[in-house]
């Protein structure tokens, strides 16, 4: 047991912090700091600069771009990130498509995408979700049919984030509607969004925001080529991916940045004739999530410790369900300290003196709720939880 | 001790729910909260002409003299369908601060047009960079030989754009007065804005603003803001109630008509108990609420027990309704963070009303000073 | 709309609170309120005062002891009971075999049980949950064959609850194996504890104290006549029963009393240089509590207000639910306050300066999870709003 | 940063764990607690044999020289079987305390005969009307002619009547210092009783109680005794997670194998997430119990840093231990508030343990005062 990180990681420690803070521009990251909107072209730049020092892509081979880096120099590298609010490398080319190409693509297929998808020269979107399948995945109905040289696609995805910036879709497709069990007949096929039949309509949330889409396939024809690994193994690449989205999630730096900021923000407002910042019961609460904080960012670092590599650690279970409560709780905390200021939540900087992240506040916290749905629900996590670590 | 409607309060609830359940449904009101005001004003008027606008004040005053309990069950009617109208902003809050503060003259010349649905009166009372405070001090009043006139900036003040006469806190020597502003007034610029939860505010500046008092004499009236401001939260109150009513409603269908893996939603037990913990929240604030509106309309209610019952109102509101917003959410997922669904948007309002003149962890703290006085009773 | 009480309801609340007060002894009503084990004969000399008085079994038909109160009396008679640290008419009698047997009973059963049933001069307990059947009830085994003019029963009970001073007990057995629902084959004997065959055996609980048992029949007869209403339907009446039972439940006048309790206590606690009651943390709490209680109360008195005579109301599990999590919360909250003298728990009056309260409080906590627990668990509350309320 | 324990420590894990499970059962439990003094003696002895007593203390003075990550371990074991050896309140925070103020002829006397068995020490320092303070009131020290006598009362006194040697908290002037009274001591009557979690404490009451001074000087030892409180607070918090691990293996066993409407209650997904939820608890407990015994071992950590993370130690203690420890019993149904079955006991040593020390909602009052530090930093 040791409490100190190495000196080789201190080291590298520093290096993330200074690089992130010294090459990302400053204003996308005051962008993300504020919880503004990143534009597509900030991701593509910030990615791009990433990658050219060799920070887009870690977790991946070393020959496509990766750095054989411990999981505890991985951990220090993504909560720097979240630290220094620098936007993290697109999820859909880092986290899922990336990995899943370079462990199951063909070599054509790596030396045709990785090296795009690590720059973001390639936006990729997710189709997995569909309106009737959500956490039960396995029962989606986008199906394809073959036809010659070609997959055929016909059907719907939602919940597609970003999807209006991709230029691809990775996209989970029955070809098989007789396999045995439904897990079993589903494939995984790739194909550029501009392909004819594809449209997208983008789903406006509660927040005043369009980030997820609907997307429809009529007759897409996809060449054959285009299938990822074999046919109807693509349920396998989908957990291998899903396992991927869960480390990580739990999202610690972000979340320590909320509280800071919070604790900032309670210092402004005047509450009972003095700074809210010296209420007890506000302190008790910022103390207490500071604490529940601390707990999960030591379980991150545990899990991470323990991971064999590859295998997601089912424990990474803890980190999605926890991590998600405590983003959720930290926007709630704002709202709280903005009180009566939150309700000017979509006011112009001109047309208000209320300051931005207290009209930011709401908004937030609404969309928030969808960090505990997306990428495995809370109840997901729960099953596997239950399951597969307790065997109930 | 009696929780019941009389047949006159049974048959306003009914018109007041058909007129609004007609007006909205989820389209509609999308529709009308993204153009301006923020609300429907054929919608405004229809109410006016129920006589709701009016509801709460003397009949001498161009009103219909009913009590709490009326007022209660219009609030609930409009959480129900989320009906954008500032029914509780305007004739309770403004309305009746003015009821309790005007002169007969003011109170005449205000309140008739208010109940009438001519004159929308608003209360400008919030500042940046302050917190549910009784007291004004961002915006300043002075008399000069011309009379009042008032400089700072208020905001957000609700449908503060829209509205035709400004009720304004501000501070004068030893206190905090009111005053009317009208929205013709010199000095006045008024910039509103779109809040999340579908309505509208603004921020209203004053720069030497001509203002005329409201009541008599500057006597201090944080007081009557104070009461007034508590029986504003015992009607969001209500229309919270309404509000988690409707989540509750439409995530117990959803339940029953959602499949997953091959079965209603209804049948995953992890699931339906937690809708039953909603249920139970429901019924322990619409109780609450309930018993806050009686001790608001039962003689001798002193302004004490009316600040407790409105603030163990907030309390239990505040805990119901993030509570029951939250889960609404949840047991629905992704659907329920789209502005496209009706849930969220609960859920976005349930969050306002928590947050306009109040929440649960403030009410605790007011609260937490008076438990000296032995046991809390629910039948006086 | 009406806050008030009316004058005849306060009239009635001051003839309950004067007699409870004035005419059951202190030094019981003390016992209560310390949180000591009541005695056999204390419960039996107050439950005879109160028949005396006319105030045991209200809610009975008028003929058989009860009064045509509305149900909002009933309430105000319960709570000014609890109030007063009054111990309650032993529910056994008078909430449960008593109204079965007087709505279900022959009138030779009424007449052999009901009088000496609210006057306590038959001490009952019950026989329903078993070892394999506790929420699923309906799946008892304990069976009773008939055999000439008697049953014949065999099999076990368990958590009866202060067995060991019960003269008769009234018990569901199994009287049709093959009916169609297992709900359906069921019957309800009653038989006095001394009956050959029958034994007794006290459970420990965490606290140290035994207030429940394992009852054990073997070949117990038990004659015909002591059948209650019609063979194969006491699944019915132990519905009945059971709906009596969570009326009610929410102890509210109880909790009400640990409330009251708790501040006086934290008064005499020193924390952090002053007493306990001034830190802003447990004020908090208290407030808290106080307002949650207060909108059970309310809730207790809607139900009471909307209660056809007769059928539980489906919401009354609303108030067991709540019911016993705030009694839990209440216990909980004495146990805060007396922090580490709570370890003096077992400690005699002469052994200890610590005060009996807050030597009571952790053992009083533990057996207080039991409310949770017994009487429909809340796991079963929750069936009952999700399926019936909600239709879910 | 590093979590692992290493191959020694590995060993010491599996020896305790063999010597503790073979000899506790849940009935060996029930019958070891039922009698005086509460724990077994022979049990006591080979803890003594393998050197478990003497774990943190200097080799010099008797001990084993080890770090606080082998008195977690230790700790942790006894809480997996809830064994009702007073190790932590003797061996780490009595025994810390000797350690930390002592003289080295007291170290000497004191810590040897506590690591080989042979004298149980214990710290007497709670009183009865006070909550959770590092100081004394209630036993004051008078110094004469020849020596210092103690009078006053501490209660309640883990294993205060079986103690061979009293470390007893007395108020002097200019503050708190500390004594060593020997159980033979003139005017001390000590009355034992059983505790509700098993274990044993007592009255202690001096009179004028003969006794030697702790260290050198009467220096104020508030301080030492608030790092004795946390090391013993990070002690309990591996004691606890030890005793939830050991409730939550117990739960998920039950909710096999009991069954219900003829399934095992495994098949009620409403109970398995319970189950879940009770497991993320555990974890997060687990991680900052962990992290708390690091910096309590690291060289470095300032005293300010060692008492924070104490007090999240035990803030996260408490409430996973409420949580854990009430779902336990619940899941279980009415054989979870017997005193026959298992869980319920872990669920009263948790209580217990959250009550010795300061509970959680007090160490969130501790940690408020401190928010303003910026960052909380995992990784120093």
């Amino acid at each position: 047991m040791q409490l100190h990180l190495s000196p080789e990681d201190q080291a590298f420690r520093d290096e993330m912090r200074t690089f992130f803070t010294t090459q990302v521009p400053q204003s996308i990251r005051d962008d993300v700091a504020a919880h503004r909107d990143v534009t597509k072209e900030q991701y593509v730049e910030v990615q791009q600069i990433l990658n050219a020092a060799g920070l887009a892509v870690p977790h991946w081979p070393a020959e496509w771009g990766g750095r054989d880096w411990t999981p505890l120099q991985r951990h220090i590298w993504r909560e720097e990130m979240q630290l220094a609010a620098v936007p993290e490398p697109l999820a859909f080319n880092a986290s899922m498509i990336g990995p899943v190409i370079a462990a199951f693509g063909n070599q054509e297929q790596k030396e045709r995408f990785l090296p795009e998808t690590a720059n973001l020269d390639i936006w990729w979107c997710q189709g997995f979700s569909e309106p009737d399948a959500g956490s039960d995945l396995a029962s989606l109905r986008t199906a394809a049919v073959r036809d010659g040289e070609d997959w055929v696609v016909n059907g719907q995805k939602t919940w597609t984030t970003l999807g209006q910036h991709a230029d691809w879709i990775f996209c989970l497709c029955r070809t098989d509607p007789g396999a045995e069990k439904k897990q079993r007949g589903i494939s995984l096929l790739v194909f550029p969004m501009d392909t004819p039949g594809v449209t997208l309509r983008p789903i406006e949330l509660l927040d005043g925001g369009f980030e997820v889409n609907e997307v429809f396939f009529e007759d897409v024809r996809v060449p054959a080529e285009n299938l990822i690994g074999e046919e109807n193994r693509g349920w396998d690449y989908a957990k291998f991916l899903l396992g991927n989205e869960r480390v990580g999630i739990a999202r610690v730096g972000a979340t320590k940045r909320m509280l800071v900021d919070a604790k900032a923000h309670a210092t402004q407002i005047t509450s009972g004739g003095r700074p809210l910042i010296e209420d007890p019961s506000m302190r008790a609460r910022i103390a207490e999530l500071e604490t529940e904080l601390l707990a999960l960012e030591l379980t991150a670092l545990r899990v991470v410790s323990n991971s064999s590599d590859g295998k997601p650690n089912p424990a990474s279970s803890v980190l999605k369900l926890r991590g998600s409560e405590l983003q959720q709780a930290a926007t709630e905390l704002i709202v709280d300290i903005a009180g009566p200021l939150s309700l000017a939540s979509f006011a112009d900087d001109e047309a208000t003196d209320v300051p931005e992240w207290a009209r930011s506040a709401t908004p937030e916290f609404l969309n928030y709720r969808k960090v505990s749905i997306y990428g495995g629900s809370n109840e997901v996590q729960r099953t596997i939880i239950a399951g597969t670590i307790l065997g109930l | 001790m009696d929780f019941t409607f009389d047949t006159e309060q049974h048959a306003l609830r009914e018109a007041v729910a058909g007129l609004l359940q007609r007006a909205y449904d989820p389209e509609k009101r999308r529709a009308v909260t993204k153009d301006e005001p923020g609300f429907d004003e054929k919608t405004w008027s229809q109410l006016a002409e129920m006589g709701v606008l009016g509801l709460p004040f003397a009949e001498e005053d161009g009103g219909m003299g009913a009590g709490q309990a009326e007022v209660a069950l219009v609030a609930t009617e409009i959480g129900k369908v989320l009906a954008p109208e500032p029914f509780v902003e305007s004739v309770v809050l403004a309305g009746g601060l003015v009821a309790a503060v005007g002169t007969a003259e003011q109170r005449a010349e205000l309140l008739g047009p208010l109940a009438e649905g001519a004159s929308l009166v608003v209360f400008a009372h919030a500042e940046p960079g302050s917190r549910w405070t009784p007291t004004a001090t961002g915006v300043t009043a002075a008399q000069g030989a011309d009379g009042w006139t008032l400089t700072g900036v208020k905001e957000p003040v609700p449908s503060g754009a829209r509205a035709d006469v400004l009720v304004v806190s501000a501070a004068v020597e030893g206190g905090t007065a009111l005053f009317v502003v009208r929205a013709d007034a010199a000095g006045l610029t008024r910039t509103g804005y779109r809040t999340h939860d579908g309505t509208r505010a603004a921020r209203v500046t004053l720069d030497g603003t001509p203002a005329e008092l409201l009541g008599e004499g500057t006597a201090d009236r944080t007081a009557d803001v104070e009461l007034a401001l508590a029986r504003a939260t015992v009607a969001y109150a209500h229309e919270a109630v309404g509000a988690m009513q409707t989540a509750l409603t439409t995530t117990s269908e959803y339940l029953k008509t959602r499949k997953q893996f091959g079965v209603p939603l209804s049948k995953f037990q992890a699931l339906t108990f937690r809708a039953a913990d909603m249920y139970v929240s429901l019924e322990l604030v619409r109780s609450i609420a309930l018993w806050a509106t009686m001790v608001l309309d039962a003689e001798g209610s002193s302004p004490e027990a009316v600040l407790a019952a409105a603030d163990r109102a907030r309390l239990q509101t505040s805990k119901a309704g993030r509570h029951i917003g939250k889960e609404a959410i949840q047991l629905h997922g992704g659907i329920g963070v789209t502005a496209e669904y009706s849930v969220g948007h609960y859920t976005s309002r349930l969050t306002a009303i928590d947050h306009l003149l109040g929440d649960g962890a403030w009410a605790t703290g007011r609260l937490a000073e008076r438990i000296d006085a032995g046991t809390v009773e629910a039948l006086p």
